[in-house]
């Protein structure tokens, strides 16, 4: 079961790093913290589950889309 | 020439950084049990946790949420910093983020119906499980900085929610939460010194049945610290007229 | 089993080959924080073999995971989230300032600007 | 009043005063806030100062404090040595946070908060020095690092926010790769206290001792990292060089040095550090030549000062280096180990004079191009400052720098490039000193007479605090001239019980080093006369800044990674 999520966690990864989509990338890492917090709670690490959960995908997603809304969505690379 | 160069100096650093870290990550040295049998038997009488995670993080090595607590309100004073110099600046063409202050916000549009309806509705909910988190972080996973960021993002919810500026979502009293729960943090950790228990002690002697109220209070402090200073950053970032 | 640790090391390289080799300033802190992820997926993974229980003490609990990685990447975490907080509010003045997100370009308009 | 309350005071103390200046920000009106600053000021440096007159005399009796915070029994607590190391370290961070915040006051960045992240860098200087626990010297060093990027961005100049943007993302990857390296060793010995790590690392074989070096590897590179030693100097020149003067006065004398000492616990535990040792010491030569040749090529004011900061920390590693190698528990390694030591607060003050009186002259005159900055004297002057201070202080750290008779400098530097005779990296040290003193005299150059004299007249302005801090720093520099041996001796019998009882300098005569400077000086004029005259100087300055891309940053760090895992293949044998 962890391996199956490492894979997808692996997966959500690159294709943050690789779509020119900046907000497709942040919609990407939330997931990835989503997955990562859903990790946690199967390898017995309840705190860490939460704290992955509401500070991870929660305050950086937040902090991520607010951001790109001052910036630009687009990247070259 | 250059792209090459740039490709070489790539690979290298990756290469050794790879053959760097790939002993460490796949070394087959079992893991070490010592420490969590020591928390099995004395977690308990030693701070009066159940949550031996808690009881590490605020019992045995507080030092380092201290600093953690430190790290948060130095950063977020930068941002604070950064914000509003960037606030200054973009005075004339504000980018369309629906301001919260109710003299600026530019079309209701922005604001749809549904939005209003289910933040309002939903903050408090939120600020409840944040407080319980909280509050009984010792006994239950969560604790201070888990419970405090969910009441962060309540009361963003409340201030997405609510047409007027309620007191909870100004960020005036906000700042002042977070200043005042900053400065017991630091008498309570220093308090330990004089009790002569020692930087981060706990003051009151270990075994009686009031120990574990020192874990409840850090875990109350450190959660309005947080909780307050993400908020208010938060509504500085949603275009929110900062109070001060 | 080792294949988990295999890709967790993938992860790591992916977030270290995307600081170093992103032209767009958020993608590197995209990478810092998949660094960041991997890590504490590294230490939790490894501190919850010697077990099968949740580290909270109470009836029936005999054979409890490691606690200590688990508080330790408490502070790591919160650590990630400043760091990138902090990053991104510079990288958004740095758009301000420059008009670009890319990094060549804004060393470039920084350097002929006394 | 417990000893531990005593040598706990740089601690909690400023913490405390940035939780008062917290509370009246947001309660009490912008005069009352003023006060609290100054005194929260007064309980964070001046009372922790007061403490450590007291401890002087447990210290010199090698009183040694090895304690877990909070009392409890178990090695899981957070342990903190107090001795001599951390006795030194903490004092010049004080001696060196009072005149940088006094200088602060009106010339330094004005915003609100500064005080604060101040006060809190400075709880977390002395933190990083105390603590025997790798955790939480990782969490002090990101403590540490988080308040240099706000105060490096803090001067809002463009420029600034991208090197405080490049400085964060290097050194905050680096700070992973420590967590790493704490995974490798937590892994082999089940604790996170720096005495046990040691023991299990030297009862391992094999493998896992492989293991337990590469951990110890990339723990040590990435604290070196914010040594700035030459392959991870990249994001030291634009971070010092845009900061604010005071900012940049504080990073360059004080940030720079703490990490280096703070990881000599770490790696006085660990058996086989020779080869390590010398690697450090060849590292420091190659960066003290590379670095002044780079500052060579600068006409920008800060930035020469940047790249010099490079160069001296390099003596400081060198010396640091050969200490490990030839052993901190014989007499010449402890010695070693309290010359760099030395050497260190000597720089300290050089280097934060000599960033404060250029920042003040250049602005004064209004541009930081040497070619261009003339007549800071007068402009000074007309800025209401009748008794020339900056001036002198200038002088004064100018001597020390370039190791020049009355001052700290002169000694140090020469018992130091003296005492690194064995090793091949002393002809490095030699070359260079010439070579600082013609880049300090390139840099005087702002001092001279302007010659049309038109002085635009400026609104004279209270310049007490500024030339309060400037005096203090001048008599530190001349006083520690005076009774340099005394100075070096007490530094010795306080480092003795990390190595040999009583290391005294017999075979160093001063006269023979007299006749040493005066040759080097000679050459150094020569060279400049030559230099400015032929305008050979001028083709050779940098044409564009050099501004640290990443790629550059991180080849420097795999870079130092390679060469330092190369200890891991020949244990032992020193270079």
């Amino acid at each position: 079961m962890t391996i199956l999520l490492l894979f997808m966690i692996l997966a959500l990864g690159c294709f943050a790093l690789l779509s020119r989509d900046l907000l497709h990338s942040v919609i990407a890492l939330s997931a990835l913290s989503m997955l990562s917090a859903l990790m946690f709670t199967i390898l017995r690490a309840p705190d860490v589950a939460i704290t992955e959960a509401a500070v991870g995908a929660g305050v950086s997603t937040i902090i991520f889309v607010w951001a790109i809304r001052h910036t630009r969505r687009r990247s070259k690379d | 020439m250059k792209r090459t160069l740039f490709i070489i100096k790539i690979t290298f650093t990756l290469l050794v950084l790879a053959l760097a870290i790939f002993p460490v990550i796949l070394s087959s040295h079992p893991w070490p049990e010592a420490s969590r049998d020591y928390l099995y038997e004395h977690a308990l009488t030693d701070t009066g946790a159940v949550n031996t995670v808690s009881s590490i993080y605020l019992g045995y090595r507080a030092m380092d949420t201290l600093g953690e607590t430190l790290v948060l309100l130095v950063s977020i004073t930068g941002t604070m910093g950064i914000l509003i110099n960037l606030g200054r600046e973009s005075e004339e063409e504000e980018a369309v983020s629906f301001s919260l202050a109710p003299e600026k916000r530019p079309t209701n549009a922005q604001r749809t119906h549904l939005l209003e309806v289910v933040s309002s509705k939903l903050g408090p909910v939120v600020l409840l499980f944040g407080f319980y988190v909280m509050l009984y972080g010792h006994i239950s996973p969560g604790g201070g900085f888990q419970g405090g960021v969910i009441v962060a993002s309540a009361i963003v919810f409340l201030a997405l929610g609510t047409e007027t500026q309620t007191k909870l979502t100004n960020t005036n009293v906000l700042g002042r939460i977070e200043a005042l729960s900053f400065l017991v943090l630091i008498v309570a950790a220093t308090s330990g010194v004089f009790f002569e228990s020692g930087f981060f002690g706990n003051p009151i002697k270990s075994g009686s049945s009031l120990s574990a109220n020192f874990i409840i209070l850090l875990n109350i402090i450190i959660g309005l610290k947080v909780g307050t200073s993400i908020a208010v950053m938060c509504i500085a970032m949603m275009g929110g007229r900062r109070g001060h | 089993m080792v294949i988990e640790r295999i890709l967790i090391f993938l992860l790591a390289l992916i977030g270290f080959t995307a600081i170093v080799g992103a032209k767009n300033i958020i993608k590197k802190v995209f990478g810092l924080n998949i660094l960041n992820a991997a890590v504490v997926l590294l230490y939790i993974l490894e501190g919850s073999r010697i077990g099968d229980q949740a580290p909270i003490l109470g009836k029936g609990v005999t054979n409890m995971v490691d606690p200590v990685p688990q508080a330790l990447m408490l502070t790591a975490i919160v650590i990630g989230v400043c760091v990138t907080a902090l990053a991104l509010a510079l990288a958004v003045r740095l758009y301000k300032a420059t008009g670009s997100l890319e990094i060549d370009t804004i060393n470039e308009r920084l350097r002929s600007e006394h | 009043m417990s000893i531990e309350s005593l040598f706990l005071s740089p601690v909690y103390l400023p913490m405390l005063g940035a939780a008062l200046i917290l509370v009246t920000k947001h309660f009490f009106t912008d005069r009352q806030r003023r006060a609290v600053e100054y005194l929260s000021a007064l309980i964070a440096f001046i009372i922790p100062l007061i403490a450590f007159i007291f401890l002087i005399k447990p210290v010199l009796a090698h009183h040694q404090v090895h304690m877990i915070l909070g009392t409890w029994e178990t090695t899981l607590g957070i342990h903190y040595h107090f001795d001599g190391l951390s006795f030194l370290l903490i004092t010049i961070n004080l001696l060196i946070s009072i005149p940088v915040w006094l200088y602060s006051r009106k010339t330094g960045p004005h915003q609100e908060t500064f005080t604060i992240i101040f006060l809190i860098q400075s709880a977390s200087i002395a933190a990083t020095s105390l603590t025997a626990d790798l955790f939480n010297l990782f969490v002090c060093l990101e403590v540490m690092g988080v308040t240099s990027y706000v105060l490096v961005a803090s001067s809002e100049k463009n420029k600034a926010i991208l090197s405080s943007f490049t400085y964060l993302i290097f050194s905050a990857t680096a700070m992973v790769f420590f967590l790493i390296g704490t995974f490798g060793l937590y892994r082999i010995s089940g604790s996170l206290a720096y005495d046990t790590i040691a023991q299990a690392k030297n009862m391992l074989s094999g493998s896992d001792l492989l293991v337990a070096r590469l951990s110890l590897v990339l723990i040590v590179v990435s604290v070196l990292l914010r040594t700035a030693v030459i392959p991870l100097s990249g994001w030291l020149v634009g971070a010092h060089s845009n900061a604010p003067h005071a900012v940049s006065a504080l990073l360059s004398g004080v940030l720079i040095k703490i990490p280096l000492f703070a990881l000599v616990r770490l790696l006085l535990l660990v058996t086989g550090t020779e080869l390590l040792g010398s690697i450090l010491a060849w590292a420091g030569g190659i960066s003290t030549l590379l670095g002044i040749l780079l500052a060579l090529r600068e006409h920008h004011a800060k930035r020469l000062l940047a790249y010099s900061s490079v160069s001296q920390i390099g003596y400081i590693v060198t010396a640091y280096g050969l200490a490990l190698a030839s052993g901190i528990e014989t007499e010449e390694g402890a010695l070693l180990l309290a010359l760099s030591l030395l050497y260190a607060f000597s720089h300290a003050l050089a280097k934060a004079t000599l960033f404060m009186t250029v920042g003040r002259a250049c602005d004064a005159v209004g541009s930081k191009d040497l070619h261009v900055a003339r007549g800071a004297l007068s402009a000074l002057r007309a800025q209401g400052e009748r008794f020339p201070i900056t001036g002198i202080a200038y002088l004064v750290a100018f001597l020390s720098i370039s190791a020049l008779p009355p001052t700290i400098g002169f000694w140090g530097k020469n018992t130091l490039v003296y005492l690194s005779k064995g090793h091949g990296s002393t002809y490095f040290l030699s070359i260079t000193s010439v070579l600082t003193i013609v880049v300090y005299l390139k840099l005087s150059g702002i001092f001279l007479p302007k010659k049309a004299q038109e002085v635009q007249k400026v609104e004279p302005s209270s310049t007490a605090l500024t030339s309060l801090s400037l005096i203090f720093l001048t008599i530190l520099l001349l006083a520690g001239g005076l009774w340099y041996t005394d100075l070096q001796t007490f530094v010795v019998q306080v480092l003795s019980p990390l190595g040999a009882t009583n290391a005294t300098l017999t075979s160093y005569s001063a006269l023979q080093d007299l006749l040493k400077t005066g040759f080097t000086t000679t050459i150094a004029l020569l060279f400049f006369i030559i230099g400015s005259k032929t305008r050979v100087e001028r083709r050779f300055e940098a044409r564009r800044e050099s501004t640290a891309s990443f790629p550059n940053l991180f080849f420097g760090f795999a870079l130092m990674v390679a060469v330092m895992a190369w200890w891991l293949l020949f244990p032992g044998e020193a270079l």
